[in-house]
């Protein structure tokens, strides 16, 4: 990650949060593959591992994105906001 | 974030059926046939676990601003498939006691048709679709919620074309 | 002939869908997972009769004692089909003008889908079974009203080994 | 009809009531056949039509009759309400 990193937000919901054990954090990344990095470095692989199972989806800027995002190599808009999302029930 | 829609309403407070309903009738007068209110309540006990633990406390949390964007898609979605003159979708969040009310949603439409199916796919949607998580508290312990295999096929049914 | 069953009202005053709700809540406290309310209103306009004409009122008229029989039977039906808490069901009779309320029919269950089919059926069923007549006084004239083919064919689409 | 008769009451709710040209009447009649034919003494044939038309439905004792009203033999109970109603529409 270069000097001139693009600053973002990354936020974990409900029972993503309690295993992650922050709510937020902000951090540098040019793309989500920046972000997987950053995350195993402040956080460790044993609690990114629950960011990488199936069933959660990664909304950037609040729009959930498809396939991979540990890989996902798409540009990050300047100061996105990146957010984990367990499995969701309402009603 | 601002709500993206003055009828969808995410809030802690209780919500007032009667006000809701009384509202809905006073803004669209004699149009209307039909009104579905479908009201959802914590209950003391949460079977389809099947444990039996009688429960505490449910604390909804949700993400402010794209909660309610799903919320609008979903509501979107069934104004594409029915004919509706108005609806209204209050969703409570934080920490709820037995017999409380979670959800309301409301539909107004000329004809009985509309009203039912919309407010019924409406829920679906919302038990499977809407940004929101659900912490049940019970005697047995603490648990993330999750919707069930019966909720994903009842979503399933209405079809893919719209609301996904 | 005295009402078979206090959950079942015909009467000509206005009904509060507030109180009734309330009321149910109350009786079943946090058991109920789910409420589903209809109420149908008087419209200004009977599309169905595709003349246009402006509705100034509508008289309901009932046979007192089989009414009540007839709607009992319509909710036993849906009892014996769907796992209720309990239902309520008030028709109002005599003389209504457009955006009144006409019918309320409420229904408690553990789980939606029972308080949505239950509702539904019921309604399909007051349509096509209830012992009610309606006149409508319009700018046309007057004239008694028949149930629609589209509300027969809902009412039988349920099956015909209950409510029948 | 004998002296002896069941002494009834005809009720005739909605559209009926209005083709018939009142509300109800008391009538002596042992059967269903015996009412029909004590309305056309009373009522007149043009008027009693209207009573048989096929979607009309008859409800003796508040309890729905199956099959023609008019030919039918079975003895009432004593002091019957007879009632004639036009096709239903609720809700």
């Amino acid at each position: 990650m270069s000097e001139e990193s693009n600053p973002i937000e990354v936020h974990f919901f409900a029972s993503l949060r309690e295993r992650v054990g922050t709510a937020r954090l902000s951090a540098t990344a040019d793309s989500l593959s920046e972000v997987h990095a950053t995350l195993i470095q402040q956080l460790g692989t044993d609690r990114v591992a629950h960011l990488l199972a199936p069933n959660v989806r990664v909304a950037v800027n609040q729009q959930l994105i498809e396939g991979d995002w540990h890989s996902d190599l798409q540009p990050l808009p300047a100061g996105a906001e990146v957010a984990f999302l367990p499995p969701v029930t309402g009603g | 974030m601002k709500t993206p829609d003055p009828r969808i309403s995410i809030q802690q407070e209780d919500f007032d059926l009667a006000e809701e309903y009384q509202a809905l009738r006073n803004r669209l007068g004699a149009q209307i046939g039909a009104i579905v209110c479908f009201s959802g309540l914590v209950r003391d006990r949460n079977p389809v676990a099947g444990d039996g633990g009688s429960v505490s406390t449910l604390r909804l949390e949700h993400y402010p601003g794209m909660t309610e964007q799903s919320i609008l898609h979903i509501a979107s979605a069934a104004e594409q498939r029915w004919p509706l003159l108005d609806w209204r979708i209050i969703h409570r969040i934080g920490d709820l006691t037995p017999s409380d009310q979670i959800v309301l949603v409301l539909v107004a439409s000329a004809h009985r048709e509309a009203a039912f199916g919309a407010a019924e796919f409406m829920m679906d949607y919302l038990k499977t679709r809407a940004v929101l998580w659900k912490k049940e508290r019970s005697e047995l312990g603490e648990r993330w919620l999750d919707s069930t295999q019966a909720d994903h096929e009842r979503a399933e049914e209405w079809g893919t074309t719209s609301g996904d």
